[in-house]
């Protein structure tokens, strides 16, 4: 007993002394470039304050599963993390997410950053005007595409020729699906486009809203609960029979393929268009990576027949609420920081994706890289997935339904998309949103 | 059956020469016993005529036709193992019957023979049961019954009884003995006891270190063997060997075993005689005695020398008196507590008619008493 | 005759010799803390989850009541034709990799099985694959399998796109020959000592009892191996079923639901989709049939010892 | 050295009973083997005796001393086991202190050399003291082993199947050695084989054991023409004792099952004192006269084979429904299914309880 004592002590006085120690944060975030970058930042902070912060990181597929672990264990091994936009409701529902309305009030957040954002990353339930978190990396689906080849004058007389139009960026889906087969060479081992396939976590689903949600399809009423004939419209059909033709010009064995493999064949050159998160398109401008750099463009979404929209990725920061007040104390100082207009200008130079407004709109902004004109144009018409808690349960139904469509040749995009809604049809009601 | 012939067989496991120059002639119908310690490639050779082994020079016929260069299994012979080998997961019918399905007999005609080679060795209550039921004896009745079921042309035998107890070697030496009369097949038994060998074999070949001894039927063996190795090797109690000389005085020859001796045995002139023209000067020379051919008196008697009683061995049927001539022990048997505790000195005799001399150098047996 | 040197040795010193630990403390000081152990380690969670697959829980909400929906969770897993489905799909993966292993193992071990010069060698060599995390070798043969740059299509003078993991069609077939590929060395092994443990007499007596080498083959060496293949089957049944990370690497369970083995389906019931309660249901009926099977080979195995 | 007595021994391996309530005395200065099949118990009996074994039942006492809970170490017995057990990186001379230079011994470096000098000259092994163990061959081993329990001049030497892994001739030259050591030493030994042989020659008295049970004690002489029972009758001697049904019926042996009767002799009547009925006979193979002709007395018989063992011929015979083994003169010649005569020497003859096996007389 004596030494259970003595230890507990020991332990106690550990803690203690390492918590008046050492002034530290640890951010919690998946690991990818961005991750880099809000370290890049942080020792800026550092420098300024002397608060350590680490930005911990873990690879995309484990990052929601890690992250709601550590949460279900009421854990405090991160402070803040920079969590999913999806996971919104599931952070705030499972009183993961410290309420930060407060902060937004003081610091003005909801006015200086972009609607669409601050909507999709930090308020929940939507329109419900509760926040949760600080809109941190935006980031939306777009496209990189070999201007080389596009500009290329016999390639552009012969697609003249084929398809009576000029060869230039698309301005629609049905031009963009036409561009991709004039590309598509298997014999040369060129191929016309790389789009989402993957089956784990929301990649193919990712992919597929680009096109739904512009061809006047949709995922269910987020204010009604109502999916059964909105997921499986006829739109929303055409749509997902839309990217189908799309996979036939992808390069082979791309049934399970995420932003890393997009990224690889593209720098590889074979590849025409590559669809791709923002965050990713840094790296196609570091000519160690991408040979092509120079022959590289980018551009945001063409539009549907409904209009434009890209699919929201992008994370927001929010603060664990297992931590002690003292370590949310330090937190709430760095945010205040992070959300200062001078400092957000600091995040898009280091190559972060900022959401604020005023830096999205700036000159220097806009010139800073080759895509980010198209990501702020893309910025504003984002549209995002289900936030609610059980996003990860509709997630589920749609990605195993889509991929056994389109990757897997199996059934029609009609029995794929009405078993996705009977399903969550279900899972909606067993969540007590509908009766 | 068959005659097996072994001519100027070697055989080598790497470097080490195993069997030099081995010779044997096994008539049909004979039952030949390899003799010796463990070591000596009798388990070899018998494994080289079985096939299971390859020679490296000399010849192996069987009925005059070459076989050392075929395999196992157009040798057509018969093999019981020393730890019977029977197939672990076969009941003993089907271990018996694994001979003739292998050879694509017709079931019912397996059946038969089966059964009766199974009527004839009296294990026909067995043939239901898993070898792991059996009891050693019976192990190794289903092995022959394997050996025998096919009608080999002859039965090699690897000391089939090395793992039984006493008692029950000795009842299934006496069973096995009975078969071969019954049979009559060609039967080369390999063994390291000297019982077993006199006690079965038609002709025993001692071997030692790879070379043949001797090779002759039990009785010759045992009254006239051919060097030191046999005597000692054949027969229980081991065969008395002591150094000796002897010294004419006069008309009378003594014989003086051992050294440092004042002990000494009149020879009679006719071994006298014989002695001399075989070994002149009495050199290198060992008398050779077999426990009984030692007579024993309690009583001083003529012609008998006195020694003192060191051990007194009783065995049942007779005791073994073990007494000190010179330097060493001679072992005398006699009747059962004819010599008592009590007993301090006794006075021995050599019988001369199976008294045996060997040259120590060659270890040679002069054969004194088997021209006679 | 005494000598008088037995000083040491008088009636006084009687049973110094029992020291060291006794039965009792040895109980106390290990076996009570290990059984303790193994009881917080093990048993507890298996009590906890049986408890849960008759709530409806999400762990990703923690805090949320549990609520008693009684044997709904196991209904639904049973009425639901998708289950049935992975079940097919499982078995199928089982029962073609447990043969292709088993096949390719035991051959190979029977190759082996003889005098050779770097026999040592070559079994490590063999035995490389078995040693390798199963998540590295699936990401391993995801190259291997790629049709772009693996090795497998121009091994077997195949296009190149000719795909396999995207391949509704191939890719469970992809995945099984992985499987072999990783495994056959593991039943290599056992049928090795297995055959080695088969006395060289018996077929020496086979040989004198004049049977052909199919004939031996047939009535000795696959009798007495038996029970080591049986071990094999067992264990590679036991952990195909519970295949998990290999598949997942290769092919996350797709194209579709081409390759989602029942653990790929749990997991993903678990842990993407938090239904807690529901996945325990799933787990317990997946853990019945390892021990349903499992009783199976173990009865037909003790059948064959008994022999 | 010291008597030996075994009180009421009891040990139990779980449910087996490996020596079942052994009472036994062993005078000082005894040869004392114990003889029995594989498994009797006599090991075990052995083993506690040296403290080896615990947790048994009785008591066992060495001299006047009740030694029944004292440790191996302070019972000073020694051991001799049929494995050699010598430290085989040591030389023999080695081996031999090995045991002195324990710290509770205390012996004094001269003593030691005298000791080792001793047993080595008795064991004749002087010129071997040099010798690593592991260059010895397995005679010479036995010996070194048996040299570091002299060394010790322990109360009791204990021994456990010495011999029996060692080849037939070296088996009876180290017999009479061993023999002669332990009258030369005056020690109490107590020996264990399976072996009747080795028993029989060796042993003032031999304990026969079956299933832990101590069944007979005696000597050598007596144990052979006195068996207790049919088991002591049938373990010892070889070949084996001739078993076989007997009915006695007025002052006439018949055979069982066969119409071979023999008229008894009036001594062995008297000896029998009148018992009749079914009994079961034992005639050892040399106490059954053969002979080529019909003679008075004799019965006739076929015979079965012949076995010659050079110093004697051994003749089985078949009658309806027993086999009979006889021991002969070497010069007395038959062939199988030749026709033979027989009869037994009947003061020879050992009487049985037919339900007890117990010797009648």
């Amino acid at each position: 007993m004596n030494l259970l004592k003595k230890l507990t002590l020991g332990i106690l006085a550990l803690t203690i002394s390492s918590a008046l120690y050492a002034q530290k944060l640890t951010i919690f975030w998946a690991e990818w470039d961005p991750a880099n970058q809000l370290q890049e930042l942080a020792e800026m902070y550092t420098e300024e304050t002397g608060v350590d912060v680490v930005v911990e990181t873990t690879p995309w597929p484990d990052f929601q599963t890690k992250t709601f672990t550590e949460f279900a264990a009421k854990g405090s091994s991160f402070d803040m993390v920079v969590g999913d936009s999806q996971w919104v409701g599931a952070g705030v529902k499972g009183g993961h997410y410290v309420k930060l309305n407060d902060f937004f009030k003081e610091h003005k957040v909801a006015e200086t950053m972009t609607a669409g954002t601050v909507a999709a990353y930090a308020e929940y339930p939507q329109g419900s005007k509760n926040y949760y978190a600080i809109p941190t990396e935006g980031d939306a689906d777009g496209w990189a595409y070999r201007k080389d080849w596009f500009e290329d004058p016999k390639e552009m007389a012969n697609f003249q020729k084929k398809y009576g139009y000029k060869l230039d960026v698309p301005e629609t889906w049905a031009q963009l699906k036409d561009i991709a087969e004039f590309f598509h060479r298997p014999d040369e081992g060129r191929y016309g486009v790389t789009v989402y396939t993957g089956k784990g976590y929301d990649a193919l689903t990712m992919g597929i809203e680009n096109v739904i949600f512009a061809f006047g399809g949709s995922l269910g009423d987020y204010a009604t609960y109502k999916v059964e004939g909105l997921v499986n419209s006829k739109e929303t059909i055409a749509a997902v029979e839309y990217y189908k033709e799309l996979y036939q010009f992808t390069p082979p064995d791309w049934g399970d393929t995420f932003f890393a493999e997009a990224n690889q064949v593209f720098t590889q050159g074979k590849v025409a268009m590559s669809m791709n998160y923002f965050a990713f398109f840094p790296a196609l401008t570091n000519k160690k990576v991408n040979p092509h750099v120079a022959g590289t463009g980018y551009f945001s979404n063409p539009k549907g027949p409904a209009g434009r929209f890209a699919a929201l990725g992008g994370q927001g920061m929010s603060i664990n609420s297992y931590i002690s007040d003292s370590q949310k104390k330090l937190s709430y100082d760095f945010l205040a920081w992070f959300v200062k207009e001078e400092n957000q200008r600091k995040w898009a130079e280091v190559g972060g994706f900022t959401c604020n407004k005023a830096v999205l709109e700036s000159e220097a902004f806009l010139n800073a890289t080759p895509f980010n004109a198209a990501f702020k144009e893309t910025m504003f018409m984002v549209k995002d997935f289900w936030a609610i808690p059980e996003f990860a349960d509709l997630l589920e139904p749609i990605q195993r339904n889509m991929h056994q469509y389109i990757v897997a040749d199996q059934g029609t995009a009609k029995e794929g998309l009405d078993n996705v809604a009977r399903e969550w049809k279900e899972i909606l009601k067993k969540a007590g949103y509908t009766n | 059956m068959a005659n097996i012939n072994v001519k100027d067989m070697i055989k080598r496991f790497g470097q080490t020469e195993v069997i030099t120059k081995l010779n044997l002639e096994i008539k049909d119908q004979e039952f030949v016993v390899l003799l010796g310690p463990s070591g000596c490639g009798k388990t070899t050779t018998l494994r080289a005529i079985a096939g299971l082994e390859d020679i490296q020079g000399g010849e192996i016929t069987i009925d005059g036709k070459a076989v050392h260069d075929l395999p196992v299994k157009q040798r057509d012979i018969a093999f019981v193992f020393q730890l019977f080998a029977l197939y672990p997961h076969l009941s003993a019918f089907n271990n018996i019957a694994f001979p003739l399905k292998a050879a694509g007999m017709p079931k019912s005609d397996i059946e038969k023979r089966v059964f009766a080679v199974a009527e004839f060795l009296q294990i026909k209550s067995l043939l239901k049961s898993m070898p792991s039921a059996l009891s050693g004896g019976d192990l190794q009745r289903v092995s022959m019954a394997r050996a025998l079921v096919r009608d080999p042309k002859a039965l090699l035998m690897d000391e089939p009884m090395g793992t039984l107890d006493a008692k029950l070697r000795e009842e299934l030496r006496t069973e096995l003995k009975h078969l071969h009369i019954e049979t009559n097949s060609t039967t080369v038994y390999v063994t390291h006891d000297q019982v077993e060998a006199m006690s079965m074999g038609d002709k025993i070949a001692v071997m030692n270190d790879g070379i043949l001894q001797q090779m002759g039927n039990p009785k010759e063996v045992y009254d006239n063997p051919s060097n030191i190795f046999v005597a000692q090797f054949i027969g229980s109690p081991v065969m008395n060997v002591v150094d000796c000389n002897y010294a004419t005085d006069g008309d009378v020859t003594h014989l003086v075993l051992g050294e440092n001796n004042s002990d000494k045995f009149t020879l009679s002139k006719n071994l006298t005689q014989k002695l001399k023209a075989k070994n002149g000067d009495s050199k290198n020379l060992a008398v050779g005695i077999r426990a009984e051919a030692v007579d024993l008196k309690l009583e001083p008697t003529k012609g008998y020398v006195k020694v003192e009683v060191e051990v007194i061995e009783p065995l049942g049927p007779f005791d073994i008196v073990d007494v000190k001539v010179g330097d060493g022990l001679v072992r005398s048997s006699t009747r059962s507590q004819y010599v008592e505790k009590s007993c301090k000195h006794v006075w021995i005799h050599l019988n001369e008619e199976k008294i045996h001399f060997f040259d120590t150098q060659s270890g040679q047996s002069l054969n004194i008493n088997a021209e006679a | 005759m005494a000598v008088g040197v037995h000083k040491e040795a008088t009636n006084s010193q009687p049973g110094l010799a029992r020291t060291g630990l006794s039965d009792l403390s040895i109980r106390n000081l290990f076996i009570i803390p290990t059984i303790a152990f193994l009881a917080c380690m093990n048993i507890f969670p298996l009590i906890w989850s049986l408890f849960l697959s008759f709530h409806e829980w999400r762990a990703n909400l923690p805090d949320e009541k549990a609520v008693y929906v009684g044997i709904q969770h196991y209904r639904d897993i049973l009425n639901d034709p998708a289950f049935w489905q992975t079940f097919s799909l499982t078995a199928q993966y089982v029962l073609y990799a447990v043969v292709g292993e088993l096949v390719v193992g035991f051959g190979v071990a029977l190759l082996l099985n003889r005098e050779m010069k770097a026999k040592g060698v070559i079994t490590t060599l063999l035995l490389l694959p078995m040693m390798m995390s199963p998540a590295v070798v699936g990401l391993f043969w995801k190259l291997l399998w790629n049709p772009g740059w693996g090795i497998v299509n121009p091994i077997f003078g195949l296009a190149n796109d000719y795909a396999w993991l995207s391949d509704a069609n191939r890719a469970l077939w992809a995945v099984v020959i992985t499987d072999i590929w990783m495994w056959a060395p593991f039943v290599m092994l056992l049928s090795l000592a297995g055959l080695s443990a088969i006395p060289k007499h018996l077929y020496e007596a086979a040989e004198i009892d004049r049977a052909s080498w199919w004939f031996t083959f047939r009535n000795i060496t696959l009798p007495l191996v038996t029970p080591l293949l049986l071990i094999a089957i067992i264990f590679r049944t036991m952990e195909n079923f519970k295949q998990f990370d290999m598949i997942f690497t290769m092919t996350g369970g797709g194209p579709g639901t081409s390759t989602e083995v029942h653990s790929i389906r749990l997991y993903r019931m678990a842990f993407q989709s938090w239904d807690t309660g529901k996945s325990s249901a799933f787990a317990y009926i997946l853990l019945i049939m390892v021990i349903g099977i499992s009783m199976i080979y173990i009865k037909y195995l003790n059948k064959i010892k008994e022999r | 050295m010291a008597s030996i007595t075994f009180e009421n021994l009891t040990k139990k391996y779980d449910d087996l009973t490996a020596v079942n309530d052994l009472n036994l005395s062993v005078n000082d200065g005894e040869f004392y083997v114990m003889l029995g099949p594989t498994g009797a118990g006599k090991t075990t009996s052995l083993r506690c005796l040296s403290g080896l074994d615990k947790d048994y039942q009785g008591s066992v006492y060495i001299g006047n001393s009740n030694v029944t809970d004292w440790s191996p170490a302070h019972r000073d017995v020694a051991m001799v086991f049929q494995q050699y057990s010598l430290y085989p990186h040591l030389t023999v001379r080695e081996n031999l202190e090995f045991p002195l230079k324990s710290k509770i011994r205390m012996v004094p470096q001269d003593e030691i050399e005298r000791r080792v000098n001793y047993a080595a000259a008795t064991l004749k092994i002087v010129d071997l003291l040099d010798r690593k163990t592991d260059k010895l061959s397995g005679g010479e081993m036995q010996r070194v082993s048996i040299g570091r329990a002299i060394v010790r001049k322990p109360k009791v030497f204990l021994m456990d199947e010495p011999l029996s892994s060692l080849d037939a001739k070296l088996r009876e030259a180290l017999r009479i050695e061993l023999k002669r050591l332990q009258k030369e030493l005056g020690a109490t030994l107590i020996y264990v084989t399976h072996d009747q042989v080795e028993a029989m020659s060796m042993a003032d008295r031999v304990g026969i054991i079956k299933e832990g049970q101590l069944i007979q004690s005696d000597t050598p002489h007596k144990v052979y023409n006195e068996p207790k029972n049919t088991f002591v009758a049938g373990f010892v001697g070889s070949p084996k004792i001739n078993f076989f049904d007997g009915i006695v019926e007025n002052g006439r042996l018949t055979i069982k099952g066969s119409p071979h009767q023999f008229q008894l002799e009036s001594e062995i009547l008297e000896k029998i004192r009148g018992i009749t009925g079914e009994l079961i006979i034992g005639v050892r193979p040399e106490d059954i006269f053969l002979t080529h002709e019909a003679q008075e007395g004799a019965c006739e018989a076929k015979v079965y084979v012949i076995e010659h063992m050079g110093m004697e011929n051994l003749i089985s015979f078949h009658i309806d429904p027993y086999h009979f083994k006889a021991a002969t003169d070497s010069a007395f010649e038959v062939n199988a299914n030749d026709k033979i005569y027989f009869r037994f020497a009947q003061e020879k003859l050992h009487f049985f309880d037919k339900n007890s096996e117990e010797n009648l007389v």
